[in-house]
């Protein structure tokens, strides 16, 4: 589990990339270009990356309705996504699907999902597809601590655990469900020992730490793969904005977001990280910041000048075959 | 007596069934908002505002914010229904009824009937319902016509501000569980809308327009739809019915009935894809209990057989609008 | 808590009340009396009872599929519960609920239930509303260890936790959901500390004495009873028949049944401990049991003789009132 | 060939798609049966006995029992298909998807669309169907109707065991999701099934009659009874064709629209309540479609509007039988 130059490199491009992308989609929402409801990802980006900084094509993800990150971290089409947050044709769900749906079976990402705790469940198929074929992937489903009150959370957990599948459940505790405090919504005092006590490891990361999520992650994944059944990662993070773009915050302290880009972002942390080890330059982080710049800014022009879907397309892909009649 | 947005209305209705009866209190996720958290408690009021200062006026017993937990809301309403509370849960959105449908419709709408008549569950469940919003596949269905299937609940979908204050004052003081479905695009229109309490019974439509060629059936955001392609048509000297059933549970089918055996025609509106729909069901009723009166086919406008698509081009071409009315109403005459 | 004489002989006299009506549900099911699908509760009858003793009418339960026991043990009024199982009109359900919707809302008895785990988030209602007109009353639901497994049941456990509600949960296990053992069912090694893991104490009992069953339902009704939330009871037990009338128990090990109804039986156990005591004699005990039978045998009686239900109360009863219209 | 029962017909097909492709899984509550415990593992083969010797045959990985979690049940198996295995899950009882709701109707149903078309989801999912058993409100509902409302889902309700074993490997093979509804009366009915492997496209109606007089349609248990009535009704000279659409999503609306322009009436017949069902879906198809061909009103034969009861003479009255579908035909030509 050690990581080289490059995969450093790779992993604070993908979490940079995940940022600018959610920055630059809160812009231009807030300007009216995107259309719908989005959550950004902001500030948990080291969650996403540390996890799939692990995985493989053939390895699944499940998101959530919070899912661009996660699916950039999994490899989706960055281009791609941003045209299907425009609603193009030429996205990567052909406009059908939006940010709640961003998804590419091929890669592995079995989808955000805009149903909180909708996707545990079918991680837990994905996994069993893989202990049946005895192939050695996993299955990724990533919750919040909101969405771990949801009774098909619960299910999954028990179901992964009783058919023994490589299934690894990553718990994102950013302390708010919309607007409500894990303090309140979740009953019990310690989230992690109420996962635990499904049966099965969980692993705790500082998930404003890149090499927190990684390690942990590493071990839960690891756990996975080896055939002793489902893990879990529960990681502690923070999200710099609101639940939905546009929402006012009223459930907020005061300079809490401030304190939350000043102390816990991964971006900052990576950095001071590389400046201790001396294992990438400034310059050389720098120079992949503004590749990442180039690479969303090129994706919201074309993003712009693509493709608009038309009527005829509302009902194509329902199904694969629908016969002869109707 | 002044103009009033839906969300206002029904947020009217709800201060106002709360302070005449402290048996009616709401629940649901961030009805009040903040719970837990460092900001100040009760300043979120529900995600579309429709809950808005329940907490400040009658605090934390009577306006409850729970976990993500969609079947655990419905069955804390349904059970203190049972108790002789008089509840009303927020769902947010109407799609969530997956993750709850057996509370609603194998256990609230079917206790009376299973207890041998002997229990009352005066329970309302709220629900931000249909498209618009460029929501997509799982934030944009109506839902209404799947849950009008289930013997038991009555559903009412209003369509404009004064109905939805009417119905909800019904819908809180009714003795059976009922189905509330706010079309979520109609929450920001107006209309004037009374100050004082007042019910408008389940099972009467209301008339929005009068006329002899065709019989309009609409539902929620179709309503106005419907009325502007009546409207336009007028000009074209075709004068049409437009019947909103405001309750899909129980139907005025009377109502409907009655305009088609005048009429002779009858086009039904509902912005839900065609099968098994509401559009059916009311097309049906005609074709068997009208049939006599009828003098050309029966239309049905609603969306495709397909989920909602999220580009809002898409969306725009998915959801009913008044030129596929027209067309529809002029369908009924060739 | 202490229990007197007259406590004793009624609690002796429900728990005989419940295994008569039984087993003579399941004798007159092989007759062909009665139809539809029917789950006894015959070997776990000191659950219903050692709960049920310490509630009044004002106190709510919600009960499950093996619906009789707890029913019956809650004032359900047995002539009626047979002539419901008879489907006549006369029936408490008049004819309409059956053996699966046994109620009686005015005695608290929120119904059996046909939807494995359908009452624990009924119940969690039922205790909101002793909470929020602080009467005192608590709220009962009783899962068999199968039903624990199904989401609605976790997520009542968690709501009851977050709202502070006087609702008490019962989970009897009898070691098989339908014919799978839990063991292979539940995933985690320890059920109670999983329910444990919600945030509310779990009491244990022995679910074939009364006295056990008794003490725990005590325990944890008086904390909910005294405004400190949720609380639960965790009872081992057994079935002493099938999962259903007809049920051919491949599950079972060889002398199981024999060995269930042998040392595992409440009736003989409070017979016992009244031996060791002193506080009943045998003699009366009989008087008791003679009391019962008779009960039973007439009820059957009745039953068979009570009025059919006629063709136009199909559609009574769907509504209190459902308008003018349709 | 030789007679078999529904039941083993659908159980042949399983045997034959596991040994034929081995993608093929099943999984369900005790589909095999007896996990955990002392006694022998396997012995149980689902509460219906419809997958029977599966786990014997294939193994505790391809047939695999369950906890009591429906939507973690639908999740697993559409969890798996999107990964290219085609789960065949049972949900014992069509009530039950009350409790799994969101996982067919919001999950597995809109992948494909919600992804821009880049998945496959071949899943089926099997339900024990409708009413006869004096099961009550929550084991007797068909569902059927309400998931056909769905897009996305294909809906299969097999009327007989030939039928049954067809479309049960046509299901399988299908690449999208397919909900396969087994009405529990018929599990012990039998007919003449080949030994072999065939399939039965989907959207292709089955013709059990041919008549001048009134097109009946009908689906699931209440085509034997509607044959009754039409073999009935022979001796007053009155002659019908019986239409089986055995899929209701793909609905094979041809052989629906042919037939009434060919008969000029129309009884549409289903075991189902009647708001929003299969009833009021065809007759509005045909009362649009076929309305000039129409010599008399379209009647639909169904439940009344209330949950099963329990009683069986209730039972027997609250489900069409023959009677019902007599008077309705006569109805048509009133
Ligand atoms: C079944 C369901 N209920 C409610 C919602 C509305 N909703 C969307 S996100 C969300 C909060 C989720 O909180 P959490 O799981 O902590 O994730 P986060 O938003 O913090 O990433 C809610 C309530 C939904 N989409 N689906
Ligand atoms: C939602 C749902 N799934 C499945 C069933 C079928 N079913 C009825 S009882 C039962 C087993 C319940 O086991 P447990 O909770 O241990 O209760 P016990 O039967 O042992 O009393 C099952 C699977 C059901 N009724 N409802
Ligand atoms: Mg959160
Ligand atoms: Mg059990």
């Amino acid at each position: 589990m050690s990581l080289d130059k490059e995969d450093l490199l790779r992993a604070y491009r993908m979490m940079k990339t995940i940022r600018e992308f959610e920055e630059r989609a809160h812009t231009e929402i807030m300007n009216g270009q995107i259309a719908g409801f989005t959550h950004l990802y902001t500030g948990q980006e080291a969650n996403a990356v540390g996890i799939c900084e692990h995985l493989s094509d053939e390895d699944a993800i499940i998101s959530t309705h919070r899912g661009h990150g996660h699916c950039i971290a999994k490899g989706a089409d960055v281009p791609g996504m941003m045209k299907e947050l425009w609603g193009s044709s030429e996205g990567l769900c052909k406009g059908k699907g939006g940010s709640m749906h961003v998804a590419d079976v091929d890669k592995g990402i079995l989808g955000a999902n805009g149903i909180v705790a909708g996707g545990p469940p079918i991680s837990v198929g994905a996994a069993l597809a893989a202990k049946i074929r005895k192939n050695g992937k996993v299955a990724i489903s990533f919750s919040g601590d909101g969405s771990v009150n949801q009774g098909t959370c619960f299910e999954a957990m028990n179901l992964a655990v009783v058919l023994e599948v490589p299934a690894v459940f990553v718990i994102e505790n950013n302390y708010y469900s919309e607007h409500t405090n894990i303090s309140y919504a979740v009953g019990c005092d310690d989230l992690k020992a109420r996962t635990e006590a499904f049966g099965f490891p969980v692993f705790e990361a500082d998930g404003a730490d890149f090499f927190s999520v990684y390690e942990a992650a590493g071990k839960a994944i690891e756990h996975a793969r080896s055939g002793k059944g489902p893990a879990g990662v529960f990681a502690e993070t923070g999200r710099f904005h609101g639940h939905f773009v546009g929402d006012p915050q009223y459930y907020r302290a005061e300079g809490e977001l401030e304190d939350l880009r000043e102390n816990s972002d991964c971006l900052k942390n990576f950095r001071a990280r590389m400046a201790e080890t001396g294992e990438i330059s400034a310059e050389e982080l720098d120079a992949v910041d503004a590749e990442v710049m180039a690479v969303i800014e090129q994706s919201v022009v074309d993003a712009k000048a693509a493709a608009r879907p038309t009527p005829e397309q509302v009902t194509a892909d329902v199904y694969i075959n629908y016969g002869a009649a109707s | 007596m002044a103009e009033k947005t839906m969300r206002d209305a029904i947020n009217e209705a709800l201060h106002q069934a709360m302070a005449a009866d402290d048996s009616v209190f709401v629940i649901g996720e961030d009805v009040a908002g903040c719970n837990g958290a460092p900001g100040e408690t009760g300043t979120v009021g529900g995600v579309f505002g429709v809950t808005s200062g329940l907490y400040q006026a009658f605090g934390p017993d009577r306006c409850i914010d729970t976990p993500i937990s969609e079947s655990a809301i419905v069955g804390a309403a349904s059970g203190a229904a049972l108790m002789g509370m008089r509840p009303v849960a927020e769902i947010m959105f109407a799609d969530f009824i997956g993750v709850c449908m057996d509370q609603i419709v194998n256990q609230m709408g079917k206790f009376r009937y299973m207890f041998g008549g002997k229990s009352r569950c005066p329970a309302v469940i709220r629900f931000a319902a249909g498209g618009g919003f460029s929501a997509a596949g799982q934030h944009s269905q109506s839902m209404y016509q799947v849950m009008t299937s289930f013997p038991g609940l009555k559903v009412v979908i209003p369509s404009n501000a004064y109905d939805a204050k009417g119905l909800m004052l019904q819908a809180i003081q009714d003795d059976d569980p009922v189905l509330f479905f706010e079309p979520k695009v109609l929450y920001q229109e107006a209309c004037e809308v009374p100050d004082e309490m007042y019910t408008i019974p389940f099972g009467e439509a209301s008339f929005l327009r009068e006329g002899d060629d065709c019989t309009v059936v609409a539902f929620g955001q179709m309503v106005p739809k419907a009325a502007q392609a009546i409207d336009a048509l007028e000009a074209e000297g075709i004068s049409c019915d437009l019947i909103d059933p405001r309750t899909s549970s129980p139907l005025d089918t009377n109502a409907i009935l009655e305009s088609v055996e005048a009429t002779g025609r009858l086009v039904v509106v509902d912005e839900a894809p065609p099968r098994c729909g509401l559009t059916a069901d009311i097309a049906a009723l005609a074709a068997d209990k009208a049939f006599s009166s009828l003098k050309g086919p029966i239309k049905q406008v609603c969306a495709p057989h397909s989920p909602t698509p999220f580009s809002p081009e898409l969306e725009a071409s998915y959801i009913p609008d008044s030129s596929k009315i027209i067309a529809a109403i002029k369908g009924t005459m060739a």
